[in-house]
């Protein structure tokens, strides 16, 4: 797979499974079933990211976007319990999801039209690059975004631990 | 078309699933999920470009990186504001807390 | 601090504790009985379903009064005797018998094997034992006050209907008879 | 494959009022423990309320193995309601049996030889020390623990040979009459008896050790299901769970019966009755056990095993009677109410573990899950014996 | 001869046996450790433990995974049908992949990867993933409670084991299964374990909560939530969750070995052999814990990994990185 030099066959796989995938996320009516269509896409995108010779990112992507947010959305719906509330987009508003559609694929062909006509050339794919020179990137000219986002992260979670304590407290 | 157009085009479309599911979707979650496709579409482009141009490779990398702690943190903090509401209204549905009552 | 840190390490000890002493017993032979092939050594003890005792010198000869004690003593109802006074050959109800036998009865006691020549006044014609009803608290047995009635001891009985359990005491005395007369002979 | 289920799936009587009591309560999730679950050691149903993993209210649903034993009393002769006892409270059986033959003696002012008194005792204790070793192993089980009940049937096993040998069985004994024992202690079981103390006094270190000392165990168990003295007795608890609240009321001791009176022995008590104390309570008490059953093998008299003036019909005179004794999950009560003839006219049976139980739906509430089911095996609850 | 080993030599051919070599070897260690644990339960408890079907019961395993798959399965009345059935293939199929880049021997290695142990950790980090499904899909509140369990102990317990990983890859100065195993090829002293103990530790309790073992088996508590996420599965739903179950423990038990007992080195056998040794060591001690020990209540597990696992283990990491720099 690291010997990429054009299209390979299993790009056709991964863009089925990220478009299955998106799609059960996107109309399933069980929130569940949706996450286990994020989850598929998620796949699929990290299959692109080892497509384009990009090991620690795909693997970085199983690990926190599989691994840790999903399992995140999960626990958000065992703990609200939405599963069958969930009506899914087609009950009553028929006219919201046509406006949805019209939004989202306005957008999209909008960019895609960009992409396609502005795309700049691409080069054959560069050596993988080392986790070495990854790190040292995170701690020179990302040392300041390496350091705000883990800010977030902590506020993030300390934030959540505060609302989740305000619960029990209110009670 | 190149095939740094192909993986675009991939994100592109993960991009157009998450609007769509933003716009239609009813409860929070539904909304959470959409927005992490959106998310993923954004770090497959800007890995794509870096890998695929004679951009910076780290940089690309890197920014997707971060896209993935930002999407945790978000992550961990959409799932208390969910909890919240749903202790608070008794459902997660937007159509129903969407009053401005405090 | 340093009290946690204690009650800590206390703790940490007492997991290590717990693995020896598993540890310990790990080394050790099973003690469990390896039923097949090994078998439990204190059956003598065992009380099974009863069975009849018959008198000294002939072993087809039960050696019950036909008192009725037992049938009516049982709390499940599990035993059915038919029997009869020699020389009036109609049945006689349970409380005359019981009227009529004026022996002393003190709850079980050994006593003294009667012999077929003594008097014996009736005659028993069948004992049934319904053993799936039977609670086995030993009652028939200790009010029996001729101690005609012992206690099988065969730990291994089974059987796929109740029909299997449903015994004529009478018939297993005369065929433990056989038996040991086979035994004898051989 | 059935559209409509043929059943109707919101459940029966009990969990629709269950849920009826608590409407309004929030996102709760009700879940019902039992009649067939593996914490309830038996049919007994519990059902409760969960917030997450903390309990909210809990209720305990009886009757799942109601055989009328009391109704079977008013239609037994005396003699014949003895098996009964036996299977009222399956693993201190012989308490039972003491308590029954004890009143119809009481009412009927029979003596009991001397003899027979010391083989009640002995073998009573060690129907104790089997009890407590069974709660034992199953309480560490349900905390998780799967080896000790293991090493409990061990002592258990050699117990039950040697209860077997004057009694015939070994669960559901049948073993005391009205003025004694059905049948006197033999030489192998004086030596047998003995042997086990020798043997057993070398295992509680070892459960010590592999158990109590446990750190795991005694973060399960400490502080978990305090129960105040004030609360025991509003609810009637007896036994060890009393106790080890810290009130020492032994009938043993408070209300002697028997010969009890002639032995020294500690009464194990608790301080905060929490599941730790009941726990230290239930071993100290095997160890007073031991104790008992020592000083009664040296003092064992000799003489008759059963008054031989025992009535051939069992027709105790008009009146009423009430007889208690110490089982193992507490006080057992019998009371008798007799008209004269061969029948009781009424027969009520106290059950510790009726009591005990009901502590458990105040003491589980707010708590976690798991503690809940640590609570519950810590009552030492014998279900046949709660219904009756 | 030679063009056979071409072939083999060829990549994607390579991956291939490999996947096939370690689905067996799963198979096969999945009936090894049942009998074990099985006679291992039995001797702590001084009994013989299985013994009937064949000498010594060796072929009781064998029995037991035919019953497993002759079993009917069944779905609960209102189970999510899709959700119920890919759960437990969920749980099973990372386990292969976790294996793929850890070296058995020398040579005897399904994949280099030079981020081996991300992949070993993001694809086991899979299987909560599994238990949620089965928990959610299986309509039974027992499952859901036993699913929610899991979700809070493994992303809490996943912490610790990062981060006690991380202390080893720093001393190693790489994320290679390959390369970490060779720094480690020095002798005895040089194992990991002796520079890193707290890190060992921290990795093999972490580890146990992962894994889902006694005394942390909470998402399958018996005496509380019944059997927890697997409750409603029968046959092989049941058999795979089982089997899973105990491939998780070879994969960390592997890890273990390679990131600290020094993977396929050491004297007189060949590598294989010390590696398959060290991880059998690893698993009995693992049993060996199950039989002795009651299970911690919820909150006890999450307190012990965030306020003893967690600090202990970042101050490890500190200290590893400071000392790292002074020596350079």
């Amino acid at each position: 797979m690291d010997q990429l030099s054009g299209i390979h066959p299993a790009y056709g796989l991964y863009l089925v499974l990220i478009i299955s995938g998106g799609a059960v996320a996107v109309l399933a009516r069980s929130l569940v079933r949706a996450l286990s269509g994020l989850i598929i896409t998620l796949f699929g995108v990290a299959g692109m990211y080892l497509l384009m010779a990009a090991p620690f990112i795909a693997f970085m992507q199983i690990l926190i976007y599989v691994g840790a947010v999903t399992v995140l959305i999960f626990f958000a719906i065992m703990l609200t319990r939405t599963s069958e509330g969930e009506s899914g987009s087609e009950s009553g508003s028929v006219g919201r999801s046509f406006l949805g559609i019209w939004a989202a694929a306005f957008s999209t062909l909008v960019l895609a039209a960009v992409v396609v006509r502005h795309m700049p050339k691409a080069i054959p794919l560069k050596p993988e690059a080392s986790m070495g020179r990854l790190g040292e990137f995170l701690t020179g000219p990302f040392a300041l975004s390496f350091e705000l986002i883990s800010v977030v992260l902590f506020v993030a979670m300390a934030g959540a631990v505060l609302l989740g304590f305000e619960r029990r407290k209110a009670k | 078309m190149n095939y740094l157009v192909l993986y675009h085009l991939a994100a592109l479309i993960l991009f157009g699933l998450g609007l769509y599911g933003i716009t239609c979707r009813k409860s929070l979650v539904g909304m959470l999920i959409s927005v992490e496709l959106m998310l993923n579409g954004a770090g497959l482009a800007l890995v794509a470009s870096s890998r695929l141009t004679p951009a910076l490779d780290e940089l690309g990398q890197l920014g997707t990186l971060l896209v993935m702690g930002l999407a945790a943190a978000e992550a961990t903090l959409v799932l208390a504001i969910i909890l919240i509401v749903s202790r608070r209204f008794g459902t997660t549905e937007i159509a129903d807390i969407a009053t401005l009552k405090g | 601090m340093t009290t946690t840190i204690q009650k800590t390490m206390k703790g940490l000890w007492s997991l290590i504790v717990g693995l020896k002493v598993t540890g310990k017993e790990f080394c050790r032979p099973w003690i469990t009985v390896h039923y097949p092939r090994q078998e439990v050594t204190n059956l003598d003890t065992f009380r099974g379903h009863i069975d009849l005792v018959p008198v000294l010198d002939d072993p087809e000869k039960p050696l019950c009064i036909v008192c009725r004690r037992c049938e009516e003593v049982c709390p499940s109802g599990c035993i059915r005797i038919e029997g009869h006074v020699p020389g009036e050959e109609k049945e006689v109800p349970v409380r005359q018998l019981l009227l009529v036998s004026n022996i002393s009865l003190p709850h079980s006691a050994a006593r003294e094997p009667i012999c077929a020549t003594d008097k014996t006044l009736r005659v028993l014609d069948g004992f049934s034992l319904n053993y799936n009803l039977c609670s086995l608290c030993g009652l028939c047995v200790q009010s029996c006050p001729v101690s005609s009635l012992t206690f099988s001891s065969d730990v291994y009985l089974a059987g796929a209907s109740r029909k299997d359990f449903e015994f004529d005491l009478l018939q297993r005395l005369i065929d433990r008879a056989g038996s040991t007369k086979l035994k004898k002979a051989a | 494959m059935l559209d409509k289920p043929s059943f109707s799936l919101d459940g029966d009587y009990y969990s629709s009022r269950f849920s009826e009591l608590g409407k309004g309560e929030g996102d709760t999730l009700v879940l019902n423990l039992g009649p067939q679950h593996p914490s309830t050691h038996g049919v007994l149903r519990v059902i409760v309320e969960l917030d997450g993993e903390y309990v909210r209210r809990a209720e305990p649903v009886l009757g799942y193995i109601h055989r009328m034993h009391e109704k079977m009393g008013e239609v037994k002769t005396y003699v014949q309601y003895l098996p009964n006892m036996g299977r009222v409270d399956y693993l201190h059986a012989l308490a039972w049996n003491w308590a029954y033959v004890g009143a119809v003696e009481k009412l009927m002012g029979l003596e009991v030889p001397s003899r027979a008194e010391y083989i009640r005792v002995i073998t009573c204790e060690l129907n104790r020390i089997c009890s407590h070793l069974l709660w034992w192993g199953a309480y560490v089980l349900d905390l998780g623990g799967f080896t000790p009940i293991l090493y409990a049937f061990d002592d258990r096993e050699i117990l039950m040979d040697i209860l077997q040998i004057p009694t015939g069985s070994r669960l559901t004994y049948c073993y005391y009459r009205f003025g004694g024992v059905s049948a006197d202690l033999t030489e192998t079981f004086l030596t047998q008896t003995r042997n086990f103390i020798e043997r057993f006094k070398t295992r509680i270190p070892m459960y010590h050790d592999l158990v109590t000392g446990n750190m795991i165990l005694r973060g399960r168990c400490e502080d978990i299901g305090a129960l105040p003295a004030e609360m025991a007795r509003r609810y009637g608890a007896t036994g060890p769970v009393l106790r080890g609240s810290g009130v020492a009321y032994d009938v043993r001791r408070v209300e002697p019966y028997s010969v009890y009176d002639q032995f020294e022995f500690d009464i194990p008590v608790g301080k905060n009755g929490d599941a730790m104390d009941r726990y230290d309570v239930r071993m100290a008490e095997m160890e007073q056990s031991v104790r008992i059953i020592e000083q009664a093998l040296n003092q064992i008299p000799d003489g008759p095993f059963i008054n031989p003036d025992v009535p051939d019909r069992i027709m105790p005179p008009k009146g009423e009677v009430y007889f208690a004794v110490e089982g193992a999950r507490g006080k057992i009560g019998v009371y008798l109410v007799s008209d004269g003839t061969a029948r009781p006219y009424r027969l009520k049976l106290r059950a510790p573990g009726f009591s005990n139980l009901h502590v458990f739906a105040e003491l589980a509430q707010g708590t976690i899950l798991a503690d809940a089911v640590s609570i519950l095996g810590s009552l030492d609850l014998v279900i046949p014996e709660i219904d009756r | 001869m030679t063009q056979i080993l071409q072939f083999l030599m060829l990549p994607l051919v390579h991956l291939i046996v490999a996947l096939i070599a370690i689905l067996t070897f799963i198979a096969l260690n999945g009936l090894i450790l049942v009998y074990v644990e099985r006679k291992v339960a039995g001797f702590i408890q001084r009994r013989p433990g299985p013994f009937e079907v064949g000498p010594h019961g060796l072929l009781q395993p064998l029995a037991d995974a035919l019953k497993l798959v002759g079993k009917q399965l069944v779905m609960p009345r209102g189970a999510d049908r899709i959700l119920f059935w890919v759960a437990p293939l969920l749980s099973f199929a990372p386990v292969a992949i976790c294996l793929l880049p850890i070296p058995f021997g020398p040579y005897l290695l399904g994949l280099n990867v030079n981020l081996g142990l991300l992949l070993v950790l993001a694809f086991s980090g899979l299987n909560v993933l599994a238990l949620c499904l089965a928990g959610w899909g299986s309509n039974n509140k027992y499952a859901l409670l036993g699913a929610a369990r899991a979700v809070a102990q493994s992303v809490a317990y996943e912490i610790p084991l990062l981060l006690s990983v991380l202390c080893v890859a720093f001393t190693c100065g790489s994320l290679s299964f390959v390369d970490i195993t060779a720094s480690q090829t020095r002798g005895l002293l040089s194992w990991n374990v002796f520079s890193q103990p707290l890190a060992f530790l921290i990795f093999f309790v972490s580890a146990l909560a992962e894994t889902n073992r006694a005394p942390f088996d909470l998402p399958e508590a018996e005496s509380e939530l019944t059997a927890g996420f697997h409750t409603e599965y029968s046959g092989m739903g049941f058999g795979l969750f089982f089997l899973a179950e105990y491939s998780y423990m070879i994969v960390v038990s592997a890890v273990a070995s390679v990131l600290f007992l020094g993977g396929w080195s050491g004297p007189f056998f060949s590598g294989h052999w010390w590696m398959l040794g060290k991880i059998y060591a690893l698993i009995l001690i693992m049993m060996w814990f199950r039989w002795t020990y009651p299970r911690v209540r919820f909150d006890q597990l999450l307190n012990i990994c965030w306020k003893w696992l967690i600090p202990l283990s970042l101050i490890n990491l500190l200290g590893t990185a400071l000392i790292i720099n002074l020596v350079r």
